[in-house]
């Protein structure tokens, strides 16, 4: 992937030189091996700190809200995944078109770094990292690792559905062919059939749990209210106990109000640090909605009108 | 949607209902409340998100 | 110093036992996730873990904690109180939560105030603490004074050497408890395992891969309040949300409100909460001194390195390393020092 | 010492009075029903008190009433949010509950054998009307020289103790009351004019004096030059810092100016304390 870093490098610094955007919003190497963080760079010097690989898992289209009135224009590297939570915020005109440039990379999927850290040597400093198709390769000073993507992936990238940017003004890298190692819905069927009491059993074992730290709100790229219901005070609609009741509302709440808009980044199952399985939540809708509404995933097209924000005289009508 | 949410996270079929009714469908808003009731006495008390306190 | 023996085959009756005796937390595994919570007996507790994901302050600090209930009808008031603490057994806990929990002490106990109801759990539990084996590339408690197998805080400290575990007889909160249960605690063997302890010590702080240095960091900090630094990226970045204040053993922050439970009850209760959220601060009028993360970043890192050491003499980390692993955006405190420590070499 | 040092709960009261200051802004005054703990209290000017009203939460409000004035509580709320809104629909005879006093108190020791020279804007004149009538009591008012107030509001309507202003203080020995409205009103034949000019107007000499200033940031940042600019020292301008705040046994975090807690090491600071601490508040 050094020929990517490579271009990503030589965009970035060629943007910035020719004042086509004043910011470029990319990955940088994190303080772990298998970690990157964002990287906000406003000068063609600090380009060098841009990197890419299987540890980029953050999905930087994110921060796009936060420049939508700075006065130059921004550059934002991102996955397919990501571009998805581009087309989103341009259909619901949080950002403008004009004040955006997207740098788009193919993605050969993600690992997560909590697994590749249990086996990389502590304090191991990273080298370079290549995609091998089936597994990517890991090489460090302290020797070189293998991760097979079945294994090591996170799991929304095993459902990936699209590894190419839906949206980008400058592509860099190969286009790469849709690979998913499991049915996309599998895990929501399996809890769909489920009786009642052992679907209840089961999220209210995970809802416990909830420490209303709202790292999945807070990383929803499509989360884009300007006070959130749970930061309103007045009224107070959820209060800062955390208790089984005040969860499950939080969670039923947080994945209805972005249903529709939620593009399946899965960034909020990422970020949990509960490992509460948030993504089946938001999945379930996205099934329904392709069952119901024949709906495709938000974002993964321009244009696509949210399927609860539009009335067709075909809609099924369940409640007549 | 929200009726096909709340079922996968463990309501009972039923404790959520959502009606389209005219103010000029007075025989109709009986009807579904009749039904309704009957149907939240069948399942009895909710469970799910009872309020403990702390 | 005193110490003990116990066989690792006799944990779980010594569990059991504590179970039945007193409140006993102890570390469990939900799905990947290792918290503490109370436990029936020794088949609920996960003891093969490096560093839980929730830390024990919750045994003192619960993150939701009543205060009192109320009945009040306008021209009457009645209040109670719920009932004291429990005596109860905090098993399990590793050096640098324990060493995190005399960092909350003084707070709660105050310099002009108490409370009443942390000191009453303070008082009602014993801490036995349980040494690491292990150093995750995250961890960096040696900075603080802290180690592995550290037992600055705890009443009893466990070691694992081999079959057997270590015992620590810390204070004499620790010394009763052991006493009351001699058929567990025996001293046979103890000092050879003391050397043993001492080597496992001395091989755990060599694995520590995360160079901490704190020279100069409080200095700077003490004479620069506006440094450009905290313009940088970690502000841009950080998405606001609370994880780093909840995962964080000294993190102490709470809100107060009430909670109604009918026209004339209700309950009157403490939750956490973080500096990190924009309405922490806001106040009714529409004011708020930290309007933008970059305030809210700053404070909490001002709190961890400077605020918490001008006030009780400690530094508000103790390098758990949980914030770091938790981070969605990997803003990683070793990494402020660091930099810090670099903005003060070139001042 | 306060008298309930560990608790966070509150001691019931009984509102005796309610005395509307402006359209938005009350003043209740409150006994306690356990005569004792008002024997213990021992609340000195400056400090704040934590109003509970059940249902609604608590609140930090200064109390208005200076200890020698008799065995009662005044507290000046502004209806702002929740809790206050609450407040201003309650009646003479309700009850809620208080606990404190908190925070430290205008060194009025310092002052002694001192002129005072207090300026209120708004509805922040409640902060310092608790050390106002403190110097002007029978019992210390040969502490202190001459008490001037200076006093200004939006309009006449947003004038806050209009009797204390015009009746009560003017009356007393050795005192000055200035009151102004930031533009002219028909019926008003006082000063007209922000309060910071009529700081320069007055012209406080700095000899002997104390400066005690509260009122809306943006007055305080106007008026602070003007008194530099008059000769009087840091140390000899006083104010007194608002913060949000929920525990006020500096526990809870959040009101902290740097390493300092609000509420245990304020409300009250000298402008030569605040020029040491972060400008974050």
């Amino acid at each position: 992937m050094m020929d990517v870093i490579q271009q990503l490098r030589e965009q970035a610094k060629k943007l910035l030189e020719e004042k086509k955007v004043t910011l470029v919003i990319g990955f940088g190497q994190g303080t772990e091996l298998a970690r990157t963080t964002p990287v906000f760079i406003d000068s063609p010097e600090g380009v060098s700190a841009l990197t890419w690989g299987p540890f980029c898992a953050n999905n930087l289209a994110k921060y796009l809200t936060d420049y939508k009135n700075a006065e130059g224009n921004v550059a934002v590297v991102v996955k397919g995944c990501d571009a998805r939570s581009v087309i989103r915020l341009l259909d619901d005109n949080q950002i403008s078109r004009d004040k955006v440039v997207v740098i788009g990379v193919p993605c050969p999927g993600q690992l997560e770094w909590q697994k590749v850290a249990a086996e990389v040597k502590p304090g191991a400093s990273l080298k370079e990292t290549a995609d091998n198709g089936e597994s990517f390769s890991v090489k460090t000073d302290a020797g070189d690792y293998s991760f097979n993507k079945k294994d090591y992936m996170l799991h929304r990238c095993l459902v990936c559905e699209n590894p190419n940017p839906v949206i980008s003004d400058i592509t860099i890298g190969k286009e790469l062919p849709v690979k998913t190692y499991e049915e996309r819905f599998a895990e929501v069927s399996e809890l769909e059939q489920k009786s009642t009491e052992d679907k209840s059993a089961y999220w209210d074992k995970q809802f416990s749990r909830c420490l209303r730290c709202y790292a999945c709100r807070n990383v929803c790229s499509v989360c884009t209210c300007q006070i959130c219901v749970f930061d309103q005070m007045l009224p107070m609609w959820v209060s800062k106990r955390t208790n089984l009741s005040e969860n499950t509302m939080f969670h039923i709440t947080r994945a209805f109000h972005v249903a529709g808009r939620c593009v399946d980044c899965g960034e909020c199952d990422r970020v949990c640090p509960m490992d509460i399985p948030l993504r089946k939540l938001n999945q379930k809708i996205h099934k329904d909605l392709g069952d119901l509404f024949d709906s495709p995933t938000p974002g993964s097209k321009p244009g696509i009108p949210s399927a609860l924000g539009e009335f067709s005289p075909g809609d099924p009508e369940e409640f007549m | 949607m929200l009726k096909r949410l709340l079922e996968y996270v463990g309501f009972e079929p039923g404790r959520f209902q959502a009606r389209w009714i005219s103010g000029s469908e007075g025989a109709k808003f009986t009807t579904t409340i009749k039904d309704m009731t009957e149907k939240i006495k069948s399942l009895g008390p909710n469970k799910k998100m009872r309020d403990d306190i702390v | 110093m005193e110490a003990r023996v116990v066989n690792k085959g006799q944990l779980p009756e010594l569990l059991d036992k504590l179970a039945k005796d007193y409140d006993l937390i102890a570390p469990v595994q939900e799905e990947t996730v290792v918290l503490f919570r109370k436990i029936s007996g020794a088949a609920d507790a996960f003891l093969e873990y490096t560093n839980s994901d929730v830390s024990p302050k919750g045994c003192f600090l619960p993150q939701n904690e009543k205060t009192f209930n109320y009945t009040y009808t306008g021209d009457s008031i009645e209040i109670n109180k719920p009932e004291g603490a429990q005596k109860a057994v905090l098993f399990g806990a590793r050096p640098c939560d324990i060493k995190a929990i005399t960092t909350l002490d003084p707070v709660f106990e105050g310099e002009k105030f108490g409370d009443e109801y942390y000191s009453g759990k303070r008082e009602n539990t014993v801490i036995i603490g349980l040494s690491c084996t292990k150093v995750l590339s995250t961890c960096f408690c040696y900075a603080f004074e802290g180690g592995p197998c550290d037992g600055t805080g705890s009443d009893l400290l466990f070691t694992e050497i081999g079959d057997k575990y270590y015992v620590e007889v810390n204070t004499e909160k620790g010394k009763a408890l052991a006493d009351a249960y001699s058929q567990i605690f025996s001293s046979q063997g103890a000092e050879q395992l003391a050397k043993d302890k001492e080597e496992l010590a001395k091989k755990l702080a060599g694995e520590f891969v995360r160079k901490v240095d704190l020279t100069g960091v409080k200095e700077l900090l003490d004479n620069n309040f506006e440094l450009p630094y905290w313009n940088g990226d970690d502000q841009k970045k950080c998405l606001g949300c609370g994880t780093c204040t909840y995962v964080c053993p000294t993190c102490h922050c709470f809100d107060i409100f009430d909670y109604p439970t009918g026209d004339f009850t209700g309950a009157r209760l403490r939750c956490w909460d973080s500096c990190m959220y924009p309405e922490y601060t806001l106040m009714a009028g529409g004011h708020n001194p930290r309007p933008t993360r970059k305030e809210r970043v700053r404070n909490r890192f001002m709190h961890k390195l400077k605020y918490h050491l001008d006030r009780y003499n400690m530094v508000g980390c103790v390098g758990c390393g949980r914030c770091v692993r938790k981070c969605p955006v990997n803003i990683d405190i070793t990494k402020i020092i660091n930099d810090l420590k670099e903005v003060a070499q070139n001042a | 010492m306060p008298n309930n040092p560990t608790a966070l709960t509150p001691y019931p009261v009984t509102i005796t009075k309610i005395v509307d200051e402006t359209s938005d802004v009350k003043t209740f005054t409150v006994e306690f029903d356990d005569p004792e703990v008002m024997e213990n209290f021992g609340n000195k000017p400056g400090q704040v008190c934590m109003l509970s009203i059940f249902g609604e939460g608590e609140s930090t409000i200064s109390i208005t009433s200076a200890p020698t004035r008799g065995k009662f509580l005044e507290f000046t709320v502004k209806r702002v949010g929740r809790l206050t809104n609450v407040m201003h629909q309650m009646e003479v005879g309700q009850k809620f509950g208080v606990r404190g006093p908190y925070g430290n108190w205008f060194p009025y020791e310092i002052m002694k054998g001192k002129d005072l020279f207090f300026v209120g804007g708004g509805f922040a004149l409640a902060p310092i009307r608790s050390l106002i009538d403190y110097a002007l009591s029978d019992q210390y008012r040969s502490d202190y020289g001459k008490v001037e107030v200076l006093y200004g509001a939006r309009s006449v309507d947003d004038l806050c103790f209009k009797s204390d202003l015009a009746e009560r203080w003017p009356k007393l020995h050795n005192t000055a009351i200035y009151t102004t409205i930031d533009r002219p009103e028909e019926a008003w034949k006082g000063h007209v004019g922000f309060v910071p000019s009529y700081v320069e107007e007055v012209a406080p000499s700095p000899e002997n004096k104390f400066a005690i200033i509260a009122g809306p940031p943006i007055m305080i940042k106007f008026t602070l030059p003007v008194f530099a600019k008059l000769g009087f020292k840091d140390d000899q301008i006083i104010t007194t810092l608002e913060m949000r705040m929920k525990c006020c046994l500096g526990k809870c975090g959040r009101c902290n100016i740097g390493s300092k807690f609000v509420c245990v090491d304020g409300p009250v600071f000298s402008l030569a304390q605040l020029k040491g601490m972060p400008q974050e508040y």
